[in-house]
């Protein structure tokens, strides 16, 4: 029986005074991959930032090696041998793969005084590492140049280098193919066999009962599972992730969805990255499309809205295809698009809440000759939504988008497409970094645009939500759609199961 | 361009930085408006007798240094205050500093213009406000513009000079390859000297052959540039006048790379001629490097225009163009005429 | 310094928008007594006739600003309007020389030019997105290079008078370039401010890729902040050619860094979003001011420089330290 | 498919600084016999020297994704100085001390602006370069001043190699190694590519900026010293424009804006010989000078096409695949 490396004992942390985190305890043993699963928001990034030196933990302590571990920066949590290989990977794409692992580290070689890099060393520690990953590469080459999977590889080099004895991957597969992912888990056994110490951080079940030796499932920033990998069955893990009484979030579906159809997708396929895609979405219907990260759901919505390239099929909007338009043609056609990314692709962050709100209908507000806006009708329509959607502010002409809270943000990003009033909306995660209230009233104003007519095509990771809203559900996987479930067989391990599906093709 | 600081700084760093931020601030804008404050007042003056302003467009060539030098003491030696305004080669900034001499009441304006046209509405803003202008050593393109003009002869002068170079050439018997340094076009007294030259090379086209013509828009980097491709192309040029003295050093630099900067009487020594009158010219001249410079007569320009300028305020007549005769200084003249030369007594004093 | 008001007055003047016309018109007190003549009529009247074409510029400069561009080559064009339109215009000219066709035609000309380079300028940028800077530094480049090997840097001169009185002439008591100006600026502010193509130059300003997303014709948007930038310009040369009475081809090379440096100093910023016409008023008003008084003062236009140098930067730490403090409250 | 033209255009744009330095080098050598010539060649590298000079410098700027324009003041402003010095009697020695200190200074200011009052590069160094001018002309008095002794420098010989020559190889060596061969210099890549990782990473983001602007500052004092040498003289017009001329230099050698891309060897120097050799080449020709910007405009604008479309070209290949096609 190995010693227990690293222990969380009554960690807690809070934003914006809503918790995220609520008094977790965990234990990692030497030389053991511990797995960390639940649903998004259930506090896995934020217990591994906190590890990682990322944000403070507001409350409990951290054990490494029986001392307390408190790092302020993530160089000094590396320097403490823990490494955090993130889900977007930090490296220097400019740089050759031998440069990236000794960043700060650089062997130095003094001529005349002058520490020039020592680059025969250089180069041969990085061949070294790349072998320990069995990565066939040479470190000269950049990292542009190479694919996902393998910069992944890089990345755990690049933790060894820094001989690190605590490696934390998050969501290491989602951006890899089934082959470069297996290559990754022979990596991890190696390591385990060096008694290097995991956390493997996953929504794919099937590959953390596989590598992990224990397991932690996390809900609503507690810990609602841990043991060793035998107890924990796919059934039990799935329940345990997702087991809240929903009835009380949701709002009633008031209405039953209408029947012509609103938005059509006809064979949409685009190579490498979604494949014979077809659905139709009816007027005052919720449909939900669940699937994994990179399971191409976001790619889909992208090439719906015309801001992917799509190579065949066709879209329908209200029946006329909608061709090669652009966004541009998308929105005055009736389509709206809340972006998984509200900070970079949804608010002007700078600009008032009014001008964000009325960006998308400022047309509507321009007379027709001079194009000058009618301040006080525009101000007036966007108080209106505004209040619709209960957004807290104060005063939507003088407060920035930037001051508001997550929660609100999203409301305001909703807002500006409500006042267009479109027939089509597409959701990509309307409730990721919102609140538990603010959730529950972004679902209410989901329904209400439902009942309204408008037809809404709902993609969320989160099993739970698409369950409590959706009247049907269309599962992906590897850029195709898997299954569709009618609203009365929903069923969250049938949802799963076909979300895990491996790509058939592949 | 601005990505690498766009987002860098944890919220601490920022605090820091925002009291650091604001407490610069306070010092750079109340530093700064006291020390304004302070130092204009220090430059106040009393305002009483005569001032007159003198607008000068440069003070790139020592020739200009010691024209407004000059003038300084003339006016200074009348007892009369003198506003200065360099426009550093901006004609716009030009008609702007006329402007202001006009709006404070100035009895009189002297101006070297940056060129013959744009210095019209300037005439023409000091002919409304009736007061009397004066236009240094450049005289205005025509127009109903009232102003009197002390202007060297430059195309006489030119000629002269080349011409005596020219003589020189037929000592040596063989014919001459020869180069010019053309000055800014806009330039009445460029466009003078470069005729001046051509028009030489025309008439005694038996010993000179004008094979390279360099444009320098009086700058001495494209000078040298220019000079040392000319060499370049011509290997065998030996004949070289610049319209001005102060592109002497942009000369003299090409030659010494090419290895061709040689005395007077020395195997492969290039002819050189230069105008101005400069101390630099005259430093050559001394030490047998330069044959002929063309010498505007820089204390009777000055003094004329001064005296032009109150003879005007005090109503007199005054010839609309008043001509600097100048002269031409060379090896055979040396002893006497440096006298005359300004740049002759610069050296002498060691200034500049 | 040893008395400071409390930060909250502070900082109520350091969030008015009209911080930099509080401090042109304190720094007009302050030099009043020191500069015999500031104040007078005549000089008064030299401000402004001084800062016209510089706001003209500036306008324009400040709509590619808050779209997040910048503009270097408002010089070149005018220069190159300058010697096109007067070498159509000027009685040398055998075609329209004398003719009552010259001026309008000359002006129609220039603003044509102008518009050409900006409609070239702005394409580029927009369509291959390449870097605004370098696409404006080379057509800088090009087109007062072009202006100088067109005239072989002659000036033009011999203007018609239906022209140059645009320049110093006066309708009663206002002067046409006044009278110009202020109607250049009323458009591009109320442009700016009120209409649907001036909210898309801010959105896209804030945020390219959200603009996109809500259906502004983000390439159509960029191209049109060029071309204003391009007409101001024009039109800029037109009021400096005429006062001038010639056609220059260096005309205006020297105030680029004016023009960038009155737009930052009203507190436009290049980050883009950010910006106002009336902000650009007062910054052209607050370095015009500068320019003069020192130059009253009789102090060459080398410290003037100086001077000029330490305002920007002054005003851009003012900024930032905005910046930081609304980001902290 | 897109892909695979994608794959055959890319190595041409990348090369692109190249394939138009041998491009416009061999018009000009079919054009005039005169051009090929082992002095003119001399000649060109002895002209280029003190703007590629400066040019290195600004490439260390550019590549932080940062902008230096105050180049062309700190030029001048060391000049001035220097000549003030000379004339007042100082050792030509104790002079270029005096310059390379000034440099340091002044780019240290900038510097310390850019980092510790978080201001944009772009505005400080506007801002800068105004002042720089405006103290160096009040310096100088707008006059110029004549420094004939210092020609003996500029055109001395040592080894049969030209003294501007000489400094610009020796600048150029120790760019080259400190940005290809120190951690510092990697570093400054690194900043480039993403600032945000480079902190995250541990990399001291103040340090490098700092360093950045101080050497920029160093080598537009280097070079300012060499056109100094060669001309002999200070004239207001010392240096003018001389930001713009480094900064298409450096973008021309394929340095990119954005940061994190670009080479002082071979780029930046190719582009500041490339420049001169335009100039040089149209002077051998004996085309009209004026027609010099007409000609070296386009080919900067041609220089950032190509790269903006290579990068467009990149980001349609490095799409992220989510799936992989059985025929591919």
């Amino acid at each position: 029986m190995s010693e227990v490396i690293l222990e969380f004992e009554g960690v807690g942390k809070s934003f914006f005074g809503v918790p995220v985190l609520r008094d977790v305890g965990l234990r990692l043993q030497q030389g053991h991959v511990l797995g960390l699963v639940g649903e998004n928001g259930a506090g896995k990034s934020t217990l591994m930032n906190i590890l990682g030196g990322v944000i403070p933990a507001d409350s409990g302590v951290i054990r490494l090696e029986g001392e307390a571990h408190a790092p302020r920066t993530p160089a000094e949590a590396s320097r403490k041998g823990i490494a955090f290989i993130h889900q977007e990977l930090n490296l220097f794409t400019n740089l050759s793969i031998a440069e990236n692992l000794f960043i700060t580290t650089f062997p130095k070689r003094r001529v005349g005084g002058i520490p020039f890099l020592d680059r025969r060393t250089i180069r041969e520690k990085a061949k070294a590492l790349l072998a320990a990953v069995d990565l066939s590469v040479s470190p000269d080459t950049l990292v542009e140049d190479l694919s996902p999977g393998e910069r992944q590889l890089v990345e755990i080099a690049k933790a060894l280098g820094a001989d690190a004895r605590i490696i934390i991957f998050d969501e290491p597969t989602t951006s890899l193919t089934s082959r470069e992912a297996e290559r990754l888990f022979g990596i991890i056994e190696r390591l385990r066999a060096q008694s290097i110490s995991m956390i493997y951080i996953s929504h794919i079940l099937g590959d953390v009962r596989r590598l992990c030796d224990d397991i932690v499932v996390l809900r609503d920033g507690r810990v609602v599972g841990t043991g060793a990998r035998e107890e924990f069955s796919l059934e039990k893990t799935i329940s345990l992730m997702v087991g809240r009484s929903i009835d009380q979030i949701y709002p009633l579906r008031a209405t039953a969805p209408g029947e012509e159809p609103v938005l059509e997708a006809r064979s949409v396929s685009q190579r490498g990255i979604v494949h014979d895609v077809s659905f139709v979405l009816h007027r005052g219907e919720v449909l939900g499309i669940s699937g994994l990260m990179g399971s191409g759901r976001t790619e889909l919505a992208r090439i719906i809205f015309g801001l992917d390239p799509i190579e065949s099929g066709e879209i329908l909007l209200n029946g006329s295809p909608l061709g090669r338009s652009g966004p541009r043609g998308r929105v005055r056609r009736g389509m709206a698009f809340l972006t998984e990314n509200r900070r970079e692709e949804g608010l002007l962050m700078d600009a008032s809440i009014a001008d964000n709100i009325g960006l998308v209908s400022l047309p509507a507000f321009a007379s027709s000759l001079a194009k000058r806006i009618d301040h006080v009708r525009l101000c007036n329509a966007a108080e209106e939504v505004a209040h619709s959607v209960r957004l807290q502010s104060m005063g939507i002409t003088r407060q920035a988008a930037k001051t508001l809270s997550g929660g609100n943000q999203q409301k305001v990003v909703l807002a500006k497409w409500i006042l267009a009033k479109p027939s089509a909306f597409i959701l990509d995660e309307p409730t990721r970094g919102v609140d538990v209230g603010a959730k529950q009233e972004v679902y209410r104003i989901i329904a209400d645009l439902a009942a309204g007519g408008a037809g809404i095509l709902f993609i969320s990771s989160e099993i739970e939500e698409l369950i409590g809203m959706c009247d049907r559900i269309l599962v992906m996987s590897g850029g195709e759609i898997r299954e569709c479930i009618e609203r009365g067989d929903f069923d969250r391990e049938r949802i799963l199961r076909a979300a895990l599906r491996e790509n058939a093709s592949a | 361009m601005t990505k690498g600081l766009s987002n860098m700084g944890d919220t601490k760093q920022e605090m820091k930085n925002r009291t650091l931020t604001r407490r610069t601030w306070l010092q750079t804008t109340a530093g700064g408006t006291l020390a304004l404050g302070g130092w204009l007042t220090s430059c106040r003056s009393k305002k009483q007798g005569m001032t007159i302003g003198v607008a000068f467009e440069t003070l790139q060539t020592e020739y200009w240094v010691a024209s407004i030098e000059t003038i300084r003491a003339e006016l200074k030696k009348r007892g009369i205050r003198m506003q200065e305004a360099i426009a550093d080669g901006d004609a716009n900034r030009q008609f702007e500093q006329i402007k202001n001499f006009i709006a404070r009441q100035v009895d009189g304006i002297i101006i070297a213009p940056k060129d013959k046209q744009t210095v019209i509405p300037m005439i023409k803003a000091a002919n409304r406000a009736n007061i009397p202008i004066v236009l240094y050593n450049r005289p205005p393109a025509e127009s109903d513009a009232k102003s009197v003009t002390v202007v060297a002869d430059n195309y006489a002068i030119t000629k002269a000079t080349v011409e005596y170079m020219a003589q020189e050439a037929k000592k040596s018997g063989k014919k001459c390859k020869a180069m010019i340094l053309i000055g800014d076009l806009g330039d009445v007294n460029a466009i003078g000297r470069r005729d001046g030259f051509e028009d030489v090379a025309k008439s005694c086209s038996d010993i000179i052959e004008a094979v390279s013509r360099i444009p320098t828009e009086w700058n001495q980097e494209k000078a040298l540039a220019g000079v040392t491709n000319g060499l370049q192309a011509n290997p065998d040029l030996n004949f070289i006048f610049t319209s001005s003295d102060f592109m002497f050093p942009s000369i003299i630099s090409a030659l010494k790379t090419a290895g061709k900067y040689k005395k007077i009487g020395e195997e492969g020594h290039v002819l050189l001629g230069g105008f101005d009158g400069d101390a630099t010219a005259y430093q050559m001249l001394v030490d047998r490097y330069l044959d002929a410079d063309g010498v505007q007569d820089m204390y009777f320009e000055s003094s004329a225009s001064v005296q032009a300028v109150l003879d005007l305020k005090a109503g007199k007549e005054v010839p609309a163009i008043i001509p600097d005769k100048g002269f031409v200084i060379h090896q055979g003249n040396l002893k006497e005429a440096a006298t005359r030369m300004w740049g002759a007594n610069i050296k002498k004093q060691g200034t500049a | 310094m040893s008395a400071i008001p409390s930060p909250s007055f502070w900082k109520r003047v350091f969030l008015s928008e009209y911080l930099v016309l509080y401090l042109s018109v304190l720094y007009f007190l302050a030099a009043w007594p020191l500069v015999p003549g500031l104040a007078s009529g005549a000089n008064l009247r030299d401000i402004f006739s001084n800062m016209l074409p510089l706001l003209v510029v500036a306008i324009g400069e400040t709509f590619v600003l808050i779209a997040a561009g910048i503009d270097l080559s408002v010089t070149s064009i005018i220069a190159l309007c300058s010697v096109v339109g007067a070498s159509l215009m000027t009685a040398d000219n055998r075609v329209l020389g004398g003719s009552v066709f010259a001026v309008p035609v000359g002006i129609l000309a220039m603003l044509i030019v102008g518009l050409l380079i900006g409609a070239f300028n702005g394409a580029t940028i927009a369509w291959f997105n390449m870097p605004p800077f370098i696409v404006t530094l080379a057509t800088m480049m090009f087109f007062s290079g072009f202006a100088i090997w067109f005239t072989q840097s002659n000036k033009i001169s011999n203007l018609p008078s239906g022209f140059t009185m645009l320049g110093e002439g006066a309708l009663w008591f206002v002067p046409y370039a006044l009278i110009i100006t202020v109607v250049l600026a009323l458009l591009a502010h109320l442009v700016l401010s009120r209409t649907l193509f001036g909210r898309r130059v801010y959105a896209i300003g804030h945020n390219v890729k959200a603009a996109a997303i809500s259906g502004v014709p983000v390439k159509r948007t960029t191209l049109f902040a060029y071309l204003v930038s391009a007409f101001c310009a024009a039109v800029a040369s037109i009021l400096y050619t005429a006062r001038l009475e010639t056609g220059d081809p260096v005309l205006g090379q020297k105030i680029l860094l004016d023009i960038i440096g009155a737009t930052v100093i009203g507190g436009t910023s290049l980050f883009g979003g950010k910006g106002k016409v009336i902000w650009t008023v007062f910054g052209v008003l607050f370095i015009t001011l500068i320019d003069n008084s020192l130059n009253m003062r009789g102090l060459s236009h080398f410290v003037i420089m100086i001077v000029k140098g330490a305002v920007i930067l002054g005003a851009a730490l003012l900024d930032a330290t905005r910046n930081r403090w609304l980001a902290g409250t | 498919m897109t892909n695979t033209r994608a794959k055959i255009l890319l190595p041409v744009l990348e090369n692109a600084s190249l394939i138009l330095f041998v491009g416009v080098f061999s018009v000009f050598a079919m054009k005039s016999a005169k051009f090929l010539t082992i002095e003119n060649l001399i000649n060109i590298l002895i002209q280029s020297s003190s703007v590629g000079i400066v040019a290195i410098g600004m490439t260390f700027v550019l590549l932080t994704a940062g902008i230096d324009l105050s180049v062309g003041a700190i030029m001048f402003l060391s000049a001035a100085i220097a000549g003030k010095l000379i004339l007042g009697g100082c050792s030509v020695g104790l002079a270029f001390v005096a310059i390379v200190a000034i440099g340091f200074l002044y780019g240290a200011l900038n510097a310390c602006f850019i980092t510790r009052l978080r201001i944009l590069p772009f505005i400080v160094t506007l801002a800068t370069l105004f002042a720089g001018r405006g103290l160096s002309l009040l310096i100088t008095q707008t006059r110029a001043m004549n420094l004939p002794e210092l020609v003996q420098i500029g055109s001395a010989r040592i080894v049969g190699i030209p003294f501007p020559v000489l400094v610009f190889a020796a600048v150029l060596i120790a760019a080259h190694v400190t940005l290809t061969r120190t951690a510092f210099g990697r570093h400054v890549y690194a900043v480039g590519n993403d600032a945000e990782a480079a902190k995250k990473a541990g990399i001291n983001l103040g340090r490098v900026l700092f360093s950045v602007y101080v050497i920029s500052g160093l080598c537009a004092a280097v070079g300012g010293l060499v056109l100094l040498s060669q001309l002999g003289a200070v004239s207001p017009t010392f240096g003018d424009k001389r930001e713009f001329a480094a900064i298409a230099a450096a973008v021309l050698g394929g340095t990119s804006l954005f940061g994190g891309k670009g080479k002082v060897f071979p780029g930046t120097v190719l582009g500041a010989v490339l420049i001169q050799m335009v100039e040089n080449g149209l002077n051998t020709v004996s085309a009209d000078p004026y027609i010099y910007p007409l000609v070296i405009s386009p080919i900067i604008f041609l220089a950032v096409f190509t790269d903006s479309v290579r990068h467009t070209q990149l980001q349609k290949l490095k799409r992220r695949k989510i799936r992989v096609e059985v025929f591919e």
